[in-house]
Parts: C-alpha cells; structure tokens; sequence
C-alpha cells in the first residue's frame, strides 16, 4: 500500500480502539432507552451517568453541570443563543473575537439579525486578543463574553483564565469553545472562571456525533433543542448512549497520560517546524511561538496556493488542510488568517499540519523530505515568484 | 471531487513557463479568489505559434490554464477569441459546480494577452469589444447557497 | 439466563448487525473528515453520499432534499423553528395536535413565548384528527401546520395526504414527524405533499444520536445549527459518518422487505391484543383499530398503576412503558391519552408494548401468560378494584 501519513488531526481523529470496544456493546446488546424504566434502560443510565463523571472529573465540574449534545457545533449555537435567548430582556450585546470558529461566528451573525448588537476583537499577529480591547468593549448592556480557548486553525491559545476573571467582575456571562483545546490542555472550569464550555467527542479519539455543553450550575440560559425531559430537561432526544460512553473513555485515556502526550506532541510538531523551516525558503510560521496547541503547526508558504499543495500533497499521501479560499467552498481565505494579517496571496499559501497520538517520527520525516520539492514545483508555476526571484 | 482529466493537467499541466520576447503578454486575478493567471503568447501572422502560462490558484485553475493553452495553441486569434470557459471546462470533463469561476480566469487570461497584442499594433478584434483587462470578471457561475441566505 | 424480552421497539431498537458490520470502518479505518480535501476525507463524502441517496430513494425524495441532523427531536426543532422564524414576517400562527411528541410540542410551546400563536386541534377517541376542523383552524396568517405521521404512544396514522393536500392548497408548509412511522409505512413525499419531515435511525434499528429532516426543494427555512458549511450550509457540524452509513443501511433494510415486516408485527400484535383481552377483564385497546402502527400494542388496564406494572413485568423479564405519569418524572399523566379523553386513572394503567423484527410468537406467549396474574395481583392491591368486584 502507498505511504499515508495523515496530518489533520484537528479536523478528526481516528477512534481509539479501547473507546470502540468500550461503545461495542451499547450497539445492539445493553441498547435501551436510558430515560425507560425497565432493565434495558436502567443498565445504560448507569452507563451514561458513569461517562459524564469521568468527564466532568477532568474538567474538575460537577456532574451536574454537564450536558451532552450532538457534537460541538450544537454546544457552541446552544451556549451563545441559550444565553443570548436568556438574557435579552437584561441586554442584547455580546462580545466574541474575529478569529472564531465557524459555529460562534456564523451563531454571532444570526443573533445580530435578530437585533442582538456583536463586538468581534480584533487580535494581535500571533492571534491573541488584547485584554484591554476587551475591557474597553464591555457595556451596561453585555451579556455574553464568547471567546475560544484554542484556534482551530493556528492554534493560539487565549488567556482565558483573564478574560474568566474580567467577566466575573463584570457579572457577564463567560462561554468558550474549547473544542480544540480539549485533550492538550488540561482545563480546570473553575480556576478559569468559565460559566459554559463547549467540547466534541471526536477532537480526542472519541466518536463523531457527541460533544457536551458545561454549564456552570446556576448559569441563566434556555434549550435550543425542546422535548423529551432528557439531559435533565434541557437538552431533549434519545441519549446517544454509545457515542456517551465513547465520549467518556476518550476523556479518560486523554487526560489519564496528558502530560506525555503533549510531550510527544510538542517534540515532533518543533521538528517539522524546524525540519520545514531549514529546507524551504520564504515560509514562516503563524500562530503564537509558545502558547499554541501542541500538535498545531500552521505555515504560510508565499507564491503558492493552498489547494493545490493538498492536493500534491494528497497524491504522495500526506493529508493536511489549508486557509485557502480554493479550499473552503466559500471562496474567502481563513477569516483567522486575514485577521492575523495576512495579505489574501499569502493566507493562499498556508498549510496547516497537524500532530496526533499516532503520528510518528518517521511520518514528519517523510513530510519534510516531500514537501520542499513541491512548493518548488508550484513556485516555478507561480507568476508571484518570477518577481522575487528578479527582484531580491 | 475533480475529473480525471482535471487531475491530469493538474498533475502534468502543459506548457507552464514563461516565453522570452513573448509577442502577448496577459494577465489577470480573479475577484472571486484573489488567485493570478499569467498567459504568454508567441504570434505569426494571425496564429498563435506557441502558448505559456502562469498561474497561482487552486487545481482547476492551474488545469483550466493548461487545457486553454492546449485548446489554442496553433489556432487563429480570432479562435483563440472564441474560446469561452465553459468549452475549457467541458475539456476537463467538467468541474465541480464552486470550481467554475476558476475556468473564467483562463479565457480572460488569453482576452488579455490579445488585448495587449492588439493595442501595441493598432489591431481592431471586434470580440474584444467592451472587453476591459482591468475590469474583474464575476459574473459566471459558482455553487451557490440554498434560499436561506 | 433470565428471559427477558424486549416489547419497547417503540423506544428504541438494537442495532442490526449488518448496520454495525457497515459502520465498523467508520470509525477508525475511513475516519476523516468529508469536508476535507484529502483521500481521507473524500473516502467518506462518498460514503455520505450513498447512505443520503439510499435515503432518499425510499421516500421518493430527491439526494439534495436530505438533511441529516443529531436525532428526531433536533429535526422537529428544527423543522418547526426554522419555518418559524424564516417566515415570520408573514405571520405568526401555527397549526399542531394535542398529540404530538413532545419534541414538537414543547417548541411550539417555546414559539409561543416567542410571540407566535399557536393553535393545538382535538383528536377523535382514536387519536384522529377531524380534518374539518384543521381547515377550520387556518387563518390568513398561519404559515406552518405540523402534524405527527404516527403517534408514539397508541399507534395512530393521521390521514397525512389529505393534510398535506389542505397544505398546498391554502400554500401552508407543512411539517411531519415520521420518526414512529419511518420504516413500518411506504412513505411517498411526493404523493403525499409533504414539505419538511423529520425521521430517526434508531427506531429503525440504526444508530443512536442521527436523524434527518426532509426538506422539499424550496421550501424556506432557517438553520437552527449554525457554522460550517455542512449539509449544503444549512446545518453545521462535521458529519457523523459512521452514524449516517449505519442510517443508510438501515434504511435500506428496513424497505427492501417492508411489507414482510410489517405482516410478522401486525399477527405477532394482533395475537398479543386477542391474547391479552381474552385473559383478562377490564382492559381496552387505545388508538386506532385499523389505521395504526403495525408493532404497536397500548392498552389501558383499568384499577391499577402503570409503573408498578412496569417494575413487576421487569421482574419477569418483559420490558414494556406506561403513559403513567409515574414513569415520566413529570407527574402528569401522558397527553395523549387525555386528549383521546381517557380519564386521570385509567391512563395511569396504560401500557404499551411494541413489537419489533425480534420478537417472537414464543415472547408474545410468555407476555399473555404473564401479565394476568400480575395484573391481578396488583388489582387485589388497588382501592378502585374493590367498588367494581362489589358493584358490578
Ligand atoms: C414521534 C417521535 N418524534 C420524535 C422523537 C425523538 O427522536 P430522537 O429520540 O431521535 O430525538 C421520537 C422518539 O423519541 C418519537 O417517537
Ligand atoms: C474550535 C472548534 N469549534 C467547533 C467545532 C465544531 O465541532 P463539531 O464538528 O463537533 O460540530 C470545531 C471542529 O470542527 C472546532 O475546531
Ligand atoms: S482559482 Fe481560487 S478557487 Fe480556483
Ligand atoms: S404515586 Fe408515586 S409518582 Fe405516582
């Protein structure tokens, strides 16, 4: 079989096989309705309540204080439209940043139809936002503080335990959307300040379809999905029992060995950053140099477009993703890049690799020994390049 | 995604590169993507005797380009005038619906490249007419959003 | 071993093998993301694709009428809110039944603190609608109806083509939830005039956590789960592939043999209702003679309690559910049995057993022997019973 290195974790990960073996069963043997009463049911209550307390014990919250939803896009559009819905008697404004995800911001835009009014920070080059701007947004009639803690794209990690801090001062209610973060950082909601907190399965080994929504006990905020009296009555529809019971073994073995994890993930992602900064010219590195995810390398490659490097890439069997318009469908390059200010041609040429548990040494070897004579290819195609090459 | 013919050039474009002393020299940017396209011409007479391009853009775009230098290479002006997107993209066995725009950067590649021929030498083409180089193309068709929007 | 069987189909099923078998490589073989670039990524859109036209295929729908959502009760929100608020510039009424899931009803009762006006028509003893009086109902400004398929409770299948029918001609959307009837009825959507409709695989021996909503070509609706550009951007969320492949199968088996499906539950039910009302007095059938669920099996059994059947049965092994507000949390007895006008008491004593692909003649024998002398047991416990044995 041909060489596949698969470098995009940050999009998904693979399934652990202690997480399959642990969900097996839930399939077509223990498959009860958890809300029924009989037997079938009762054994996966139990199996549910379980999950939720591993989880909850890595984020040091309560039990109670965890809800599970249909994946972190569905957690994100709950915290800011729950809180939002909640709340608009008290005020309508809210704060996020320009370098969100695509569930906070698109959720932001709907509320602003909605006569919600939205501030979105700007950040600094590395894509950290500047804790003054977001004191100087605050106003009588903020409700919602919505910033992520780690990006998705570059992998900048905020200073959230700050941003909880001014939040709590200011009586707003704080979410994040650590999607990213969840699994390589470790994450403690209350010596953060955090009132809500969004996470998905399927970043951490954990099956597609699941994420959860922490909601600090106390916290004002309404359902988005009505019904069934599950998730004690706020988050309605048959528990996904399997993918709850994935969710739980994924969060176990992620944070039962974090340390080493990030260890491993910090030491191959500085050789490939290293590895790919020796041997091809004119890149550079985006994201914050130290508080970054650690499996996230983001490069700008200048000349190039981002597409068509995936898809050299692709046919030598590495998967990475870009920023690039070409890329998304939506025919904008990454809002995160241009807010880290970037120029359009350069957000083109940016590539995103990212590190994961099984990746190994001689996967990012192989990524530094392809990757040069490809840009190399796509430059002598390049017109950008013709002038550097003349001019400098 | 793309057709085998779209991975062929894309993989193998032909005629990349620049020509010295080209008699045409056209280039554009798509509004759209911010992606470039640079095509080169050598002229006799009122045939086209050899073709070059540059491109910075996604895989249609560099296949686009490639099958356009292909489809006019050896063709008349006037032929290579006649060349729209769409026959470029039919070339490739089609393109994905959001894909579409990129085509458009190769037939206003080699619009341009005539343009600038024809300015230099006072030449008349009556397909150029209303054609403006600078002018950022928009209008043909990409995937587009369901009616919610 | 205990015997135990399993009579709450109605609930949720067990997967069948073959869906597990398709869903397997899912999980950690083919694991990437569709929305990527990369062979890892395209693998699965295919895989996505032909579970969506699979799909489709057996509602007569087309492949881009096919939105997949994180379950039923997402779709009913979604079906419900989206028209809602897409349309509420051209008013503000919308048309449902006493009946409904809770899904639908509790977002309509959310629309209503939203402003919207919300109507909730009557149902006959059966469970029927009076189309008369749908038509009734409608007013210049009502803009969507939405009426359940089949009742989850007593079985009952509204006449969904004459409403759609009514629909179309006063230009009303309307909405349906299929979840119970999905994969027990041939559904035309074409032929019956339906423009949203929300299904769930695990009623249909799928996966847990994935549902649809069926959107007719045109139809305008707002997305309630914003973000990326999933679903053709109209519900955000990395796809939940192996939970749509395990859909798709499902799908596919539960129509390649529907009609032997549905004569196998419709005599394995029959048996248990003639069975049960010749051994024991006092008991009534709810819902529909004819025009119900193929599987479903609700009785009201006069002068005792639901729950406490429901615990006795679990200790013979038979998993059964009540409309007994004991069993719900919420301490008022199910809606749907009030509205077909049963009294506080005697919907307090309703059971419902459903029938699925695995039960068999020999589990429905094991129920019809059973449950008399349970019922009796209870009924020598109860004070109601008393009056009757001395009066009648
Ligand atoms: C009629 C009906 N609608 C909606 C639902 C909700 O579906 P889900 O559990 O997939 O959210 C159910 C089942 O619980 C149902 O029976
Ligand atoms: C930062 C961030 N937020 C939200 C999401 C959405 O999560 P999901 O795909 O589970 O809906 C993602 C991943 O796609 C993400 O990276
Ligand atoms: S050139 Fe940018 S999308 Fe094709
Ligand atoms: S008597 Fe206990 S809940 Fe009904």
């Amino acid at each position: 079989m041909k060489k596949r290195v698969y470098l995009d974790y940050s999009a998904t990960t693979p399934m652990k096989k202690e997480v399959l073996d642990e969900m097996l069963p839930f399939f077509n043997v223990q498959f009860g309705n958890p809300s029924s009463i009989h037997c079938f049911g009762r054994e996966n209550k139990s199996a549910v309540d379980k999950a939720r307390s591993t989880i909850a014990k890595t984020l040091n919250a309560g039990v109670d204080e965890i809800f599970f939803t249909g994946g972190g896009s569905e957690a994100d559009n709950w915290g800011i439209k729950g809180v939002a819905n909640a709340l608009k008697d008290k005020g309508k404004h809210v704060i996020t940043t320009k370098v969100e995800h695509h569930a906070v911001l698109h959720t932001c835009q709907y509320l602003e139809k909605d006569g919600f009014d939205v501030t979105y920070l700007d950040v600094d080059q590395y894509g950290m936002i500047k804790i003054d701007e977001l004191k100087a947004a605050i106003r009588p009639d903020t409700i919602l503080i919505t910033i992520m803690f780690a990006n998705n794209e570059i992998g900048t990690i905020q200073p959230i335990k700050e941003i909880g801090k001014i939040a709590k001062d200011y009586k707003i209610t704080f979410h994040t959307d650590a999607v990213q973060a969840y699994g390589n950082v470790k994450i403690d909601v209350k010596d953060l300040g955090i009132d809500l907190m969004s996470l998905s399965a399927h970043k951490i080994y954990g099956p597609k379809g699941i994420g959860l929504l922490y909601i600090k006990k106390g916290t004002k905020i309404h359902p988005i999905i009505h019904g069934g009296a599950q998730e004690r009555r706020r988050r309605a529809g048959t528990e996904n029992v399997p993918a709850i019971v994935g969710f739980g073994k994924a969060a176990e073995l992620a944070y039962e060995n974090i340390d080493e994890h990030v260890n491993q993930l910090v030491t191959l992602r500085n050789r490939l950053i290293n590895g790919l900064q020796e041997k091809i010219p004119y890149i550079h590195l985006n994201g914050h140099p130290t508080k970054r995810l650690p499996g996230n390398c983001n490069i700008s490659i200048e000349f190039i477009e981002g597409e068509a490097l995936l898809l050299m890439l692709d046919m030598v069997g590495i998967a990475g993703s870009s920023g690039s318009a070409c890329t998304s469908g939506s025919l904008d390059p990454s809002h995160v890049l241009m807010a880290i200010g970037l120029t359009h041609e350069v957000a083109h040429g940016s590539l995103r690799l990212t590190i994961g548990d099984y990746t190994t040494e001689e996967d990012v070897d192989y990524v530094i020994e392809q990757l040069p004579p490809i840009v190399e290819r796509l430059r002598q195609m390049s017109p950008l390049y013709e002038k550097v090459k003349g001019g400098r | 995604m793309y057709s085998e013919k779209v991975m062929d050039h894309f993989s193998n474009p032909r005629n990349v590169g620049e020509i010295e002393n080209a008699d045409a020299v056209g280039q554009v940017g798509n509004a759209k993507c911010g992606d470039i396209m640079k095509m080169y011409l050598k002229i006799e007479g009122d045939t086209i005797v050899d073709v070059k391009f540059k491109t910075f853009g996604c895989g249609s775009a560099i296949a686009t380009s490639s099958m356009a230098t292909e489809m006019i290479k050896g063709k008349t002006i006037k032929e290579a005038l006649n060349l729209t997107n769409r026959a470029v993209a039919e070339a490739l066995d089609g393109l994905p619906p959001v894909k579409m725009h990129c085509s458009v950067l190769a037939e206003q590649a080699v619009k341009a490249a005539i343009y600038n021929y024809a300015k230099e030498k006072g030449l008349h083409f009556e397909e150029l007419e209303g054609f403006n180089p600078d002018e950022e193309h928009d209008h043909h068709d990409h995937g587009h959003d369901e009616e919610d929007h």
